[in-house]
């Protein structure tokens, strides 16, 4: 399977500032803190895996990374670019994947790919989404609906929605929830191609074994903190879960 | 009895004193309108009433775009506290004037501006009420009720322009003199001091309610993006 | 500025092009719109003559129902599969989306006018022809205020188990002015026989005018993901 | 019925409605307190 996920014309190494940095990032839905002085960075070209129990606040982070909710106190910043005042133009950098495809169910994969490609405003939107589909291994299903298509391939399809404006940061909600087992092997082995362009990656995960292989560094958070923030190569499954549950 | 009770119930008996008061004056010392008679007076209750009823929902347009702003659960409970009180004066204003519609000119409902105003005045305040009842989440009730609070308030003044479009067959602009403009004055006060004591123990009970339920909105468990209204 | 406009373009085609392909909506929401007319014609006797002027109210009645279900329907459209976050997400701006969804609400309300109307001229035998350039202003100021309204509550208010119900039920006594305002200046033109009421026509623009404007902003503040 | 009664009645709405709406405010006020309390 050729991959070629970067965008030919850019840079591989990404600019040297961070990818991620928060400073006492807080966020409150009424009157109930779900994130509390969260502060870490993340360089540039990091695979980091963000892992704790529900409701711990992982997906209010990676919601507030994606500029789709707004940073209760604190601040952060995504390359060097503050969220709270340059939140629309940083997100030409972010490329978001989730639970559901965020695809249009009765458009084909093509059109959908296209779409997103001209709303990015990326050039060759249609060659890029030819590249694209071939990369996740759809070629033959370019011209049928998304709905049509098995929970798996859609999860490869909104991949590659993702990657069509080159994102340098990948931001991953439990992508491989629901997934079958070929399914879910396709999805790492794509993350691991993006990773290896020298991109950012944050998967939010819920199966610590899978998120200690794939990712360098993992992040506990448990109550709206962070309570652990370590290299993988340092950790076993045993002692993240004893931090996911806590003392 | 805290000092707060005491103050609650010289506040109630104060506003009770105001009401007799404005009610004997009304009855004993204000002469009758020559040209509608006695039905006329009337318009000493539905005056203050429709007054106050534009005033809570001013209220209502405050505590949503608050609520909007600072997303802090007390702008929504003023909100609703003040709507309530508003769809109460509203009905006053209705039913009074409808009573008096039936007494001047024999019918319960005409197709005049000021009564067609005050049913639709009161239709977009009864509507907030559903729709408030309809959502469960109450972060997601809390959003909508305050969209829809600021943009019935804009709509007020549209409403009053466009029923001033329908014929008005009973034109009465009566002039009042002064012992009629006093007893106006008196039943000011009892109406405003009620509507206030309302909104506020509306408002009492409404934070008393959430404090018990305290289910407050939970975390959105997990990405997909549940969207606007999942819950409703 | 044209960067706007492409992403509007964008947008509104991506909308259509939804509508084309599952072309249901469209189909229901337009029988639905001649079943309104069919049977008040009947209820109000319209085979009796001479009750012309009446089909403006009738023809009021099927396009506000009709409006609704479009907009539950181009919103849905979003909701599905979370849609509408891949679209937070990229560099467009809320209001661009708001004006996207408020065209092709509008397309979709004219797609379903120009059958409806025909038959409210047929069945009410209603003398369209006496003033249609009018009409058709008065119908397309109407229609901007009403889509500007609902298009904001659609986004709010989810198709759950009350789906058009809750979306009815508040867009409705908050276009009422719309409503007042248009049908006076149609009694005034088709069964009076005046001319356009200038007063009239001022409601229906500071409606217009307010409500995009309202609209425009909070559809910012209250469109989260 | 005669305008007197009519404008009795009219008085008699308001102050039922404004009265009755205090009385029930304050009911479930001391419930929900002694539920609490």
């Amino acid at each position: 399977m050729s991959v070629a996920l970067a965008h030919p014309a850019s840079t591989i190494a990404a600019d040297v500032t961070q990818a991620v940095s928060a400073r006492e990032l807080g966020v409150r839905f009424d009157d109930r803190a779900v994130l509390q002085d969260i502060t870490l960075d993340i360089a540039a070209g990091q695979y980091v895996a963000l892992v704790g129990a529900n409701g711990a606040g992982k997906s209010t982070f990676l919601r507030v990374l994606a500029t789709l909710l707004p940073a209760g106190d604190g601040e952060v910043r995504l390359f060097g670019q503050d969220l709270a005042r340059a939140g629309p133009r940083v997100r030409g950098k972010i490329g978001l994947i989730g639970h559901q495809t965020m695809l249009y169910r009765d458009l084909t994969v093509r059109e959908n790919l296209e779409f997103f490609g001209r709303l990015y405003g990326i050039a060759d939107p249609s060659g890029r989404a030819r590249l694209l589909m071939d990369a996740v291994g759809l070629p033959h299903r370019a011209d049928d609906p998304v709905k049509s298509l098995s929970r798996g391939m859609g999860q490869r399809v909104a991949i590659a929605r993702a990657l069509m404006h080159s994102p340098d940061l990948l931001l991953a909600d439990e992508p491989f929830a629901g997934l079958d087992i070929a399914s879910a092997l396709a999805l790492e082995e794509l993350l691991g191609h993006f990773h290896h362009k020298g991109r950012t990656i944050v998967l939010v995960n819920h199966d610590i074994g899978q998120s200690l292989r794939l990712a360098q560094r993992v992040l506990v958070l448990r109550g709206g903190r962070l309570v652990t923030d370590r290299p993988t190569s340092q950790c076993d499954a045993q002692s993240i879960a004893a931090r996911i549950i806590g003392p | 009895m805290n000092r707060r009770a005491v103050l609650q119930l010289a506040y109630w008996v104060v506003t009770a004193a105001s009401f007799v008061g404005a009610a004997l004056l009304v009855a004993f010392a204000t002469p009758n309108e020559r040209t509608m008679g006695v039905v006329q007076k009337i318009f000493y209750l539905h005056l203050p009433a429709a007054i106050n009823t534009f005033l809570a929902c001013g209220l209502v347009f405050i505590a949503s775009a608050g609520y909007l702003w600072q997303r802090k659960t007390w702008w929504d409970d003023l909100a609703a506290a003040s709507a309530k009180v508003a769809v109460l004066l509203c009905s006053i204003v209705l039913l009074t004037g409808m009573i008096w519609g039936r007494s001047a000119w024999g019918t319960w409902w005409t197709w005049s501006p000021r009564l067609t105003f005050s049913l639709v005045l009161w239709l977009l305040y009864v509507v907030y009420l559903m729709v408030r009842a309809s959502i469960e989440s109450e972060q997601r009730r809390a959003v909508v009720s305050a969209v829809y609070g600021i943009v019935a308030f804009l709509d007020v003044p549209l409403v009053y322009l466009s029923a001033k479009l329908l014929e008005d067959i009973h034109p009465s602009s009566i002039t009042l003199d002064g012992s009629m403009q006093l007893a106006l004055a008196a039943w000011f006060l009892p109406v405003t001091l009620a509507a206030g004591g309302l909104i506020a123990a509306r408002y009492a009970l409404n934070r008393a309610q959430r404090q018990r339920s305290g289910s407050a909105a939970p975390e959105p468990r997990g990405f997909p993006v549940r969207l606007v209204g999942d819950a409703i | 500025m044209t960067r706007t406009l492409r992403q509007i373009a964008l947008l509104v085609a991506k909308d259509l092009r939804i509508e084309a392909r599952t072309r249901q909506t469209l189909g229901l929401v337009t029988v639905l719109g001649i079943l309104i007319v069919v049977v008040l014609g009947l209820g109000l006797g319209a085979q009796q003559g001479g009750v012309g002027h009446r089909a403006t109210a009738v023809l009021w009645v099927a396009y506000l129902f009709a409006g609704v279900l479009c907009f539950e329907k181009t919103m849905s459209v979003e909701r599905h599969d979370g849609a509408l976050a891949g679209l937070l997400v990229a560099p467009v701006d809320r209001g661009t989306i708001y004006a996207a969804k408020l065209i092709s609400n509008l397309v979709m309300m004219l797609a379903v006018a120009l059958v409806v109307t025909p038959a409210g001229v047929v069945f009410f035998g209603f003398d369209l022809s006496a003033a249609p350039g009018q009409f058709a202003l008065v119908i397309g100021l109407s229609m901007l205020g009403f889509a500007a309204v609902g298009t904001l509550f659609a986004a709010l208010v989810s198709s759950s188990r009350l789906a058009g119900g809750l979306l009815a039920l508040v867009v409705f006594p908050l276009t009422l002015p719309v409503v007042i305002a248009s049908t006076q200046i149609m009694l005034g033109i088709f069964r009076d026989g005046q001319d356009l009421g200038g007063m009239a026509l001022g409601v229906l623009g500071a409606f217009d005018v307010v409500f995009l404007a309202a609209s425009w902003v909070m559809f910012e503040w209250v469109l989260e993901p | 019925m005669t305008p007197s009664q009519y404008t009795l009645m009219a008085y008699g709405v308001g102050v039922v409605l404004i009265w009755g709406y205090a009385l029930v405010l304050f009911l479930s006020g001391r419930a929900s307190r002694r539920r609490r309390g």
